[in-house]
C-alpha cells in the first residue's frame, strides 16, 4: 500500500538536484512574496476594517518612489532566477563529449529502446550507472515526449526529426518513464521504467542475459518485429501458425517439401520469397537488416518453443509476459 | 450629487424626440461626426483583425521559403503569369475605379458614385472570374494538394505544401472578394437609391476601405507566390 | 461632414505609379539577383502598399491615430514573423561538442539535394 | 432618502416579448444573453471536469474508459477556456458595465454586439454538437499530426465551433474599443476613467490582434485534416512545431483576455470597498495595457521542450520574467491600497481577498514554469495544471464572481444575502485550494497531464484534489442559487448600495434602457471619495 | 494641388481638440505621440534582447568548449550521431526518385561501369538488340532460377515480394 505520501521525487541524476536547487529558490523567492502581499493584507483588511460602510479612505493617489521601487525589485529578482534557471538549462541541454548512445523510437503507444549493439526493448530501458547516457529518439507518427521525472530531463519526440535527452544515473534502481506528451488513447499506457544497474550487471545484461532466456528474447522480438499480426496462433492470419512447426516437414507451393529447421525459419525472416510455404500468399517482408544474428537466433529458439496450435492461446501468447506487455496498460 | 458630477439638459436626451436629425443617425450617438467617427475606427480596427487574420498564413509561408526555396521555385513556376499579371491590374484598376466612386459620393454626384461602383464590381468579377480559370487549370493538372496530387520530381512533397499555401492565400483573399462584392452591390443598391449625400456617405468611404485592403492583399500576394523565382525560367 | 477630397489627378497619378511598379515588380523577377530577389521583390510591394495605403485609403489625411491604427497592425504582424523566425533562424546553432540534447535537433525529413548534385552527372564523355 | 419603489420602466421590463429580448440591441440585454450561455457552458465543463476528478480518484481507468477520458477532459478545457473565460468579463460585464460607466448610451455598434452573441451562439452550438457526437480527444491545445491525421474524433465540428467563437470576441473587442475611443461623456478623458475600463481597453486589443490568428491556424488545421492539404505534415516536410507557434500565438495572449478583466473588476471593487482612490492609478492603467502588449511577446514558452532552439528558448523565457513585471505592480498597488482605506467587509470584497491571494501564487509559479531548467521538468505535469487553474480559477474566475456580485444589485436591481455569499466564498477558496494545492506537489513528482491511469504513488494527492472539486462543486452551486434566489425574493437594491463612485452608480437599478437621463459630465477623476460625512442611504 | 475641402474641418485632427463646452461626448482622445514612442522603444528592446542574449548564449558555449576541451583533450567532437541503419524511412517518395533516377541512368544511359578495365553500360534497348543481333540468346540455358510462380514478376520492393506480371 502507501507508505506516506511522497511529495519529492527521488534524485536519480547528476542534474537533478541541480534542478531542486533552483526549485528550492524559486520556492523561497515565490514564498516570500506570497506571504508578503498575504501578510500585508490580512493586516490591512483587519487593522482599518470599517464595519459600518460609512467611512471614508485616506485619498492616497500614489506614490512615484515606491512604484519604482516594486518595479525594479521584483524585476531584478527575476533576472536572478532567470539567470539561474538558464545556467541549470544548459546543463541539461549540453550533453558531454562521451556518451552511451541509445536510441529508441516512439510510436502510439510503446516506446523501443535500442542499445548500440543491438539489444532492444520495449518500455524499459537499462543503464549503467555513473556514465553518461545519451537517448536519440523520434516519433513514427504523432508527437510524444520521453520523460525521466527522477532524472529531471524530457524532450518531445517529433515525428521527421530526432531529439535526444542525456543523463547520468547516480542512483541505482527503477525509476519511472513517461510519455509526457498526449498522443491519443493510450497516452497514459505508453510509460514504462529506467532501469539503473551496477556497470558490471549492466555488461551482464547486455551480452544477453539480463535474466531473459533466449526465448523470452525470440518472444519480445516476435511481437515488436510484427511478427504475432500475421503468424496468429490458429492459422488464420495471413501467415500460417508456428506452433508444433519445428522439425516437421513443410509443403512449399511449388510441390516440393521441406523441413523446418534452423536454417529454413533463418531463412524465412531473411529471405522469405525464396521459399513459400502452400495456401499462403507471398506477403512477409524480409526483416534483413532489422534483426541482428543473436536476434534471429532468439527467434528460432522461441518458435521452437511454440507448442502446436491446439494449446496456443493460453500458453504462447499470454503466458511468461515479459514486461512489454504489463507495462503497457493497454485493453 | 457626490464625485463632481453634473448633469445638464441634453439636447439629444431621452425626453425630447422631436427635433429633426439626419436620418443616417443612429441614436446612441449624439452627432453624426461622432457615428462617423466611430465608424471609421471601428472599420480601421476590423481591417487590422483581417492583416493578422492573413498573418498566419504568410507566417507558414515564409517559413517554408526559408526552408525549401527549390520546391518554392519549382511551384511558382507552375503559375501561370499572364493571368497573375492581368488580374494584379484589374484589381489596381478596381481600386482606382473605387477611389472614384468614393470621391463622387463625397462630392455629391449620385449617378457617377453609382457608375464608378458598378464598374469596381465588374472589375472585381472578372478577377474572380480569371482565379477561376487558374484554379480549373490547376485541377485539371492534379496540383491540388490532397489524395489526387501528383507532382514530378524530388521536391513533390515540399511543392505539395508551397500549393498548400498558396490555395490557401489565394482562396482565403477569393472569399474575401466575394464578400467584397455583395457588400458593393449592397453600396451600389442604396447609392442608386440615393441615400448618400456629402453630409454622409460613411458606408462607401467604409467599403472603400475594405476595398483597398483586399487590393493590398493581392499586392502581397502577387510577389509571393507568381514571382519567386522567374529568372529560372530564362535559363 | 469631415473628409479630405482629392482631385482626379492624384488618383490617377497613384493609379499609374502602381501599374510602374507592377510592371518593375515583374521585370526583377525575371533578373536573377540570387537572395536579393526576396527582399526587392518585398520592397516594392510595401511601396504600392504604402501608396495605396496613403492616397487610395487617404490615411495621408487622416488623423494620427488612424496612422498609429494601420502601422500598428503591421507592428504585431512584424513581430509574429520576427519572434517565430528567431527560432528557426537559430535551430542549427551549435551548443556543445558533445551534441544539443534538446528536442528536435536534428532533421530527418528534408528536402533531397540541389539538382546539381543529382545523379546526372553520372554520364562521363564516351 | 429612502428608495421608493415605484413602478419605473427599466431595461427589464420595457418589453417582455421573446422577441425584445433576442432582437434586442440594448448593450444590458445582450449581456444578460451571454450571462445564459455562460453559464450553461460552465455547468458543462464542471461535469466534464467532475468527470475527470472522479477518475481520477483511483490509478485505474475504472470509471470510464481512455478514450472518453481523453474527451472529457479536451471538452472541459474547450468549453471552460473558449466558452466562459474569454467571454465571461468582458462579454457580460463588460457589455454591461463600459457604457454606463464611460456615460454612453450604448456601445459603438449596438447591432454588431448582438451579431457578436449570436456569432457566440453559433460556435457554441457546433461545439455542443460535437459533445454530442462523442465529442473531441485532441486536447484543448490540438496539437498537430494527432489532430490532421490520427485522431478520429470531431476536430472538424470542434474546430469550426472554434473559429466561429473567435469572431464573436473579436467583434467584442471592436466594440469596445470604438466605445472608450469616441464615446466617453464630457469631461471624461482617459485619465478619469475607470480602471475597469482601462482593463476592457486592453483586453480588447488582445482580442483584435490575437484572435484572428487562432482563427486561421484552425482553419488551416481543418484544411489539412478533411482536404489533405500538407501544412504541418512531416511526411512532407512540414513542421508541427508551426502549428504550435501559431497556436500559442493566439493562445497567451488569450490567457490575458482572461485574466485583464477580472483585474479590471478587482480595481473597482478595492477602490470601493476600501474608500479611497486606487493605488498609483496611471501605474495600474498602463501595467495593463504593458501586460497586454508584453503578453504578445512570450508565447513560446509552451514551446520549451518542443522543439525550439535552446536560443530561443533563451529569449522567451527573458520576455516570459519581463511580462511578470506589470503584474507585480498592479498587485503591490491594490495591497497599498488597502492602506489607511475604510475596509468594508462585503462579499465583493471577500472574493477579492481570495482573488489576491490565490493569484499571487498562480502567478508566482508561471515563474517556476518560465525558468527554464525547471520547465525540462515542470513542462505537461501537474505542475502546469496547477498553475492555471490557480490564476484561472482561483483569479479569474473569483474576479468574475466579484464583479457578478458586485454588480449583481444594479442588473438586477436586488441585493442578495451576503452571509450567503460570504459562506460561499469560503467554501470555494478552502476547497480550490484542496482541489489544486495537492496538484503543484504531483506535478513535481512527475506526474504527467492528460493521464487517465497514474503510477500508485500518486493515489493520495489525486484523492485531496478529488474531495476539494467536489467542495468547490458545493461552493458554485450555493453561488447559483442565491443568486437566483434574489432575483425574486431579493431585497430592492438602491441606485447605490455600495456607496461607490463610477458613473454606474449615478443611474437607477436596474438601469432605463438609455442608461442616462441626461448625459453626465464628469469633473474629477474616477475614484474621489472624499473625507466627509457620509449620508445613510 | 488643389484641395477641396468639405465644410468645417480644418484637418483631420479637429475632431480630437478641446471639448467644447456643450458638447455631448468627450472629444479628446489618447496621445499618439507616447504610444509611438513606446513602440518603437519596444522595438529596440526586443532587438537588444536579442542581441544582449545571444552575448550570454556565446559566452555559455565557451564555457561548454572549455569543460569539454578539459576533460576529453583527446576526444573529437562527436557531435549529434544518427542512430545506425536501417532508419525511419520518412521520405519514401523523394528516396523512390532518387533510386529510380539512378536506375534510369543505368538502364538508358552510356556511362563507364569500370573504367580501368574498360567496362561500360549502354542503353537497355541497345543491348537487347545488340544480344539480338549477336545470337546471344540461343546460348541461355533453361531456367535454374529461383522457382517463379508463371505469371509473376520480382518489384523493386526489397522484401523479393513478386506481383502479377502486367502492364504497370
Ligand atoms: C489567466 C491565465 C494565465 C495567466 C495570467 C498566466 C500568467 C503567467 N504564466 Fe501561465 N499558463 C496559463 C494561464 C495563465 N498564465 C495556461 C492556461 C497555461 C497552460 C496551457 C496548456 O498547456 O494547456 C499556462 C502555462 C504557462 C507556461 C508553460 C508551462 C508548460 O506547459 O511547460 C508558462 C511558462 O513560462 C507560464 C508562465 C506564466 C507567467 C510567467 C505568467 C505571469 O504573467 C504571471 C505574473 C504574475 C506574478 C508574477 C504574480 C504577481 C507578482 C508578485 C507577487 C510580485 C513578485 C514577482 C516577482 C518577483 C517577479 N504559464
Ligand atoms: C477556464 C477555465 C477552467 C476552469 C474554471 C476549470 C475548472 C476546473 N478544472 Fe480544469 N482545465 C482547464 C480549464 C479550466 N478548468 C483547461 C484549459 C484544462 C486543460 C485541458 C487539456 O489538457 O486539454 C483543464 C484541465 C483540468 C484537469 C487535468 C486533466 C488532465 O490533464 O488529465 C483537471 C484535473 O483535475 C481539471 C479540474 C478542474 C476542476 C476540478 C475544476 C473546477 O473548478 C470546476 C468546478 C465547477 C463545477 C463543479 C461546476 C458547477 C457546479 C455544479 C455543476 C454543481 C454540481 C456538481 C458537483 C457537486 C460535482 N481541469
Ligand atoms: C506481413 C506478414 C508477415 C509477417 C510480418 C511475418 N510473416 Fe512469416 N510468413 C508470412 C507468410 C505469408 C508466410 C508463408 C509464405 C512464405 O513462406 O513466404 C510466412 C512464412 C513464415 C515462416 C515459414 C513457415 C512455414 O510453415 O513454412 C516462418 C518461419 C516465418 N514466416 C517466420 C516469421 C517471423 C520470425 C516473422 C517476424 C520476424 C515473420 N514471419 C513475420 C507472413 C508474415
Ligand atoms: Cu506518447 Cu503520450
Ligand atoms: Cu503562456
Amino acid at each position: 500500500m502507501l507508505s506516506g505520501i511522497p511529495l519529492f521525487p527521488e534524485q536519480a541524476s547528476t542534474i537533478a538536484p541541480q534542478v531542486d536547487n533552483l526549485y528550492f529558490f524559486i520556492t523561497a523567492v515565490t514564498a516570500f512574496f506570497a506571504l508578503l502581499v498575504v501578510v500585508f493584507v490580512t493586516v490591512f483588511a483587519i487593522k482599518y476594517r470599517d464595519r459600518t460602510g460609512e467611512k471614508v479612505g485616506e485619498p492616497i493617489h500614489g506614490s512615484i518612489p515606491l512604484e519604482i521601487g516594486w518595479s525594479i525589485i521584483p524585476f531584478l529578482i527575476s533576472m536572478v532566477i532567470f539567470a539561474w534557471a538558464t545556467v541549470v538549462f544548459f546543463q541539461i541541454v549540453r550533453a558531454p563529449d562521451q556518451t552511451l548512445e541509445i536510441y529508441s523510437t516512439g510510436k502510439r503507444w510503446m516506446w523501443r529502446f535500442q542499445h548500440i549493439d543491438g539489444q532492444s526493448e520495449i518500455n524499459e530501458l537499462h543503464v549503467p550507472l555513473g556514465r553518461p547516457v545519451k537517448v536519440t529518439f523520434t516519433s513514427e507518427d504523432v508527437l510524444h515526449s520521453l520523460y525521466f521525472p527522477a532524472f529531471r530531463v524530457k524532450a518531445d519526440a517529433i515525428p521527421g526529426r530526432y531529439s535526444s535527452v542525456w543523463f547520468t544515473p547516480t542512483k541505482t534502481g527503477e525509476f519511472h518513464l513517461f510519455c509526457a506528451e498526449y498522443c491519443g488513447t493510450q497516452h497514459s499506457g505508453m510509460i514504462g521504467k529506467v532501469v539503473v544497474m551496477e556497470p558490471n550487471d549492466y555488461q551482464a545484461w547486455l551480452s544477453g542475459g539480463g535474466g531473459l532466456t533466449m526465448a523470452a528474447r525470440g518472444e519480445q522480438l516476435f511481437q515488436q518485429l510484427g511478427c504475432v499480426s500475421c503468424h496468429l496462433p490458429d492459422g488464420a492470419g495471413r501467415g500460417p501458425s508456428l506452433g508444433g512447426k519445428f522439425g516437421e516437414q513443410q509443403l512449399l507451393g511449388n510441390g516440393s517439401t521441406v523441413t523446418v529447421d534452423d536454417a529454413y525459419v533463418r531463412e524465412s525472416i531473411l529471405t522469405p520469397q525464396m521459399k513459400l510455404a502452400a495456401g499462403y500468399q507471398p506477403l512477409m517482408p524480409t526483416f534483413q537488416g532489422l534483426v541482428n544474428e543473436e536476434g534471429v537466433m532468439s527467434l528460432i529458439e522461441y518458435i521452437k518453443s511454440l507448442p502446436p496450435s491446439g494449446q496456443t492461446a493460453a500458453a504462447a501468447q499470454a503466458g511468461a509476459a515479459p514486461a512489454a506487455i504489463e507495462q503497457g496498460g493497454s485493453k | 450629487m457626490p464625485n463632481g458630477v453634473a448633469v445638464h439638459a441634453d439636447p439629444h436626451g431621452v425626453a425630447d424626440h422631436a427635433h429633426a436629425h439626419h436620418p443616417a443617425l443612429q441614436h446612441h450617438f449624439q452627432t453624426l461626426e461622432q457615428q462617423h467617427e466611430a465608424s471609421t475606427l471601428g472599420m480601421w480596427i476590423f481591417l487590422v483583425t483581417e492583416v493578422m487574420f492573413f498573418g498566419g498564413l504568410l507566417m507558414a509561408y515564409l517559413l517554408y521559403r526559408v526552408w525549401y526555396p527549390t520546391a518554392w521555385s519549382e511551384g511558382s513556376l507552375e503559375l501561370d503569369i499572364y493571368l497573375g499579371g492581368f488580374n494584379t491590374v484589374v484589381l489596381i484598376g478596381s481600386s482606382l475605379t473605387m477611389a472614384f466612386g468614393v470621391r463622387a459620393a463625397q462630392t455629391g454626384e449620385q449617378k457617377a458614385t453609382v457608375r464608378w461602383l458598378l464598374l469596381t464590381i465588374a472589375l472585381g468579377l472578372t478577377f474572380l472570374v480569371v482565379k477561376g480559370f487558374e484554379y480549373h487549370h490547376k485541377y485539371e493538372l492534379n496540383h491540388i494538394p490532397g489524395p489526387n496530387f501528383h507532382f514530378e520530381g524530388p521536391f513533390a512533397s515540399q511543392v505539395e505544401i508551397f500549393l498548400s499555401l498558396y490555395f490557401g492565400l489565394t482562396g482565403l483573399h477569393a472569399l474575401h472578394m466575394i464578400i467584397g462584392c455583395v457588400m458593393m452591390g449592397v453600396i451600389t443598391w442604396m447609392a442608386h437609391k440615393g441615400r448618400f449625400s456629402p453630409e454622409w456617405y460613411t458606408p462607401v468611404e467604409l467599403a472603400g476601405l475594405y476595398w483597398h485592403f483586399v487590393d493590398i492583399v493581392w499586392i502581397f500576394l502577387f510577389p509571393l507566390l507568381y514571382l519567386v523565382d522567374r529568372a529560372h525560367q530564362l535559363s | 461632414m469631415a473628409g479630405h477630397i482629392s482631385p482626379k489627378s492624384t488618383y490617377y497619378a497613384i493609379f499609374g505609379s502602381l501599374m510602374v511598379l507592377t510592371a518593375v515588380t515583374v521585370g526583377v523577377a525575371f533578373i536573377n539577383l540570387g537572395v536579393l530577389n526576396f527582399p526587392v521583390a518585398l520592397t516594392i510591394a510595401v511601396l504600392k502598399a504604402t501608396l495605396v495605403i496613403l492616397f487610395f485609403m487617404h490615411v495621408k489625411y487622416s488623423s494620427r491615430l488612424t496612422k498609429l491604427i494601420c502601422g500598428g497592425a503591421f507592428f504585431f504582424l512584424i513581430l509574429l514573423f520576427g519572434l517565430t523566425m528567431t527560432d528557426y533562424l537559430s535551430r542549427g546553432w551549435f551548443v556543445s561538442p558533445g551534441g544539443t540534447a534538446a528536442a528536435g535537433t536534428q532533421v530527418t525529413v528534408g528536402p533531397p539535394p540541389e539538382p546539381a548534385a543529382a545523379p546526372a552527372e553520372a554520364r562521363p564523355e564516351p | 432618502m429612502t428608495t421608493t419603489i415605484l413602478p419605473r420602466v427599466n431595461y427589464l421590463n420595457v418589453r417582455h416579448s421573446v422577441g425584445s429580448w433576442l432582437f434586442t440591441k440594448d448593450h444590458k440585454r445582450i449581456a444578460l444573453l451571454y450571462l445564459g450561455v455562460v453559464t450553461v457552458a460552465f455547468f458543462l465543463g464542471g461535469i466534464f471536469a467532475a468527470g475527470v476528478r472522479i477518475e481520477l480518484t483511483t490509478p485505474e481507468g475504472d470509471f470510464v474508459s481512455a478514450d472518453t477520458y481523453n474527451r472529457l477532459f479536451t471538452m472541459h478545457g474547450i468549453a471552460m477556456v473558449f466558452f466562459v473565460l474569454i467571454p465571461a468579463v468582458p462579454a457580460i460585464l463588460g457589455n454591461f458595465v463600459l457604457p454606463l460607466a464611460i456615460g454612453a448610451k450604448d456601445v459603438a455598434f449596438p447591432k454588431i454586439n448582438l451579431l457578436s452573441w449570436y456569432v457566440f451562439v453559433i460556435g457554441f452550438l457546433f461545439t455542443l454538437a460535437a459533445m454530442m457526437f462523442g465529442g473531441v480527444d485532441t486536447g484543448w491545445t490540438f496539437y498537430t499530426p494527432y489532430s490532421t491525421s490520427a485522431s478520429n474524433s470531431n476536430v472538424m465540428l470542434t474546430g469550426i465551433g472554434v473559429f466561429i467563437t473567435g469572431f464573436s470576441s473579436i467583434l467584442t473587442g471592436l466594440n469596445f474599443m470604438v466605445t472608450i475611443h469616441r464615446m466617453r461623456a464630457p469631461g471624461m478623458t482617459w485619465f478619469r476613467m475607470p480602471l475597469f475600463v482601462w482593463a476592457l481597453y486592453a483586453t480588447s486589443l488582445v482580442q483584435i490582434l490575437a484572435t484572428p490568428v487562432i482563427a486561421i491556424t484552425v482553419g488551416m488545421l481543418a484544411l489539412e485534416r478533411a482536404l489533405g492539404f500538407g501544412i504541418f505534415d512531416p511526411r512532407l516536410g512540414g513542421d508541427p512545431v508551426l502549428f504550435q507557434h501559431l497556436f500559442w500565438f493566439y493562445s497567451h495572449p488569450a490567457v490575458y483576455i482572461m485574466i485583464l478583466p477580472p483585474m479590471g473588476v478587482i480595481s473597482e471593487v478595492i477602490a470601493c470597498f476600501s474608500r479611497k482612490p486606487v493605488f498609483g492609478y496611471s501605474f495600474v492603467a498602463f501595467s495593463s495595457l504593458a501586460i497586454a502588449v508584453f503578453g504578445f511577446l512570450v508565447w513560446a514558452h509552451h514551446l520549451f521542450v518542443a522543439g525550439i532552439s535552446p536560443y530561443s528558448a533563451m529569449v522567451f523565457s527573458f520576455l516570459s520574467f519581463a511580462v511578470a513585471v506589470p503584474s507585480a505592480v498592479k498587485t503591490f498597488n491594490w495591497t497599498a491600497t488597502l492602506y489607511k482605506g475604510a475596509i468594508w467587509w462585503q462579499a465583493p470584497m471577500i472574493w477579492v481577498f481570495g482573488f489576491l491571494g490565490l493569484f499571487l501564487v498562480g502567478g508566482l509559479t508561471g515563474l517556476f514554469l518560465a525558468s527554464l531548467g525547471l520547465d525540462v521538468h515542470l513542462h505537461d505535469t501537474y505542475f502546469v495544471v496547477a498553475h492555471f487553474h490557480y490564476i484561472m480559477v482561483g483569479g479569474a474566475i473569483m474576479g468574475y464572481f466579484a464583479g457578478l456580485h458586485y454588480w449583481w444589485p444594479k442588473i438586477t436591481g436586488k441585493m442578495y444575502s451576503n452571509s450567503a455569499a460570504t459562506l460561499a466564498a469560503l467554501l470555494v477558496f478552502v476547497g480550490f485550494n484542496l482541489t489544486f494545492f495537492p496538484q503543484f506537489i504531483l506535478g513535481y513528482l512527475g506526474m504527467p497531464r492528460r493521464y487517465h491511469v497514474y503510477a500508485d504513488e500518486f493515489q493520495v494527492l489525486n484523492v485531496m484534489s478529488s474531495a476539494g472539486a467536489s467542495l468547490l462543486g458545493i461552493g458554485y452551486a450555493l453561488i447559483g442559487s442565491y443568486l437566483v434566489y434574489s432575483i425574486f425574493r431579493g431585497k430592492a437594491a438602491g441606485a447605490n448600495p455600495w456607496r461607490a463612485t463610477g458613473l454606474e452608480w449615478q443611474t437607477e437599478s436596474p438601469p432605463i434602457p438609455e442608461n442616462f437621463v441626461e448625459t453626465p459630465i464628469v469633473t474629477e477623476g474616477a475614484y474621489e471619495y472624499v473625507k466627509r460625512e457620509t449620508k445613510v442611504a | 494641388m488643389d484641395h477641396h475641402h468639405a465644410a468645417g474641418h480644418a484637418s483631420a485632427e479637429d475632431e480630437y481638440l478641446e471639448t467644447p463646452p456643450g458638447s455631448t461626448y468627450e472629444r479628446t482622445d489618447a496621445t499618439v505621440g507616447i504610444i509611438v514612442k513606446f513602440l518603437f522603444w519596444l522595438a529596440v528592446s526586443a532587438v537588444a534582447v536579442h542581441l544582449g542574449l545571444a552575448v550570454i548564449y556565446g559566452l555559455l558555449i565557451d564555457q561548454a568548449m572549455e569543460r569539454g576541451e578539459q576533460r576529453y583533450p583527446l576526444a573529437a567532437a562527436q557531435g549529434d550521431r544518427l542512430p545506425p541503419a536501417p532508419r525511419l524511412q520518412q521520405k519514401p517518395r523523394n528516396e523512390l526518385y532518387d533510386f529510380r533516377q539512378g536506375e534510369r541512368t543505368l538502364l538508358e544511359g552510356y556511362g563507364w561501369m569500370n573504367r580501368n578495365e574498360g567496362v561500360v553500360h549502354i542503353p537497355i534497348e541497345e543491348a537487347m538488340r545488340l544480344t539480338v543481333e549477336r545470337g546471344a540468346l540461343s546460348s541461355r540455358a533453361g531456367d535454374a532460377g529461383q522457382a517463379q510462380t508463371p505469371g509473376m514478376m520480382p518489384t523493386d520492393s526489397s522484401s523479393g515480394r513478386v506481383v502479377e506480371r502486367r502492364r504497370q
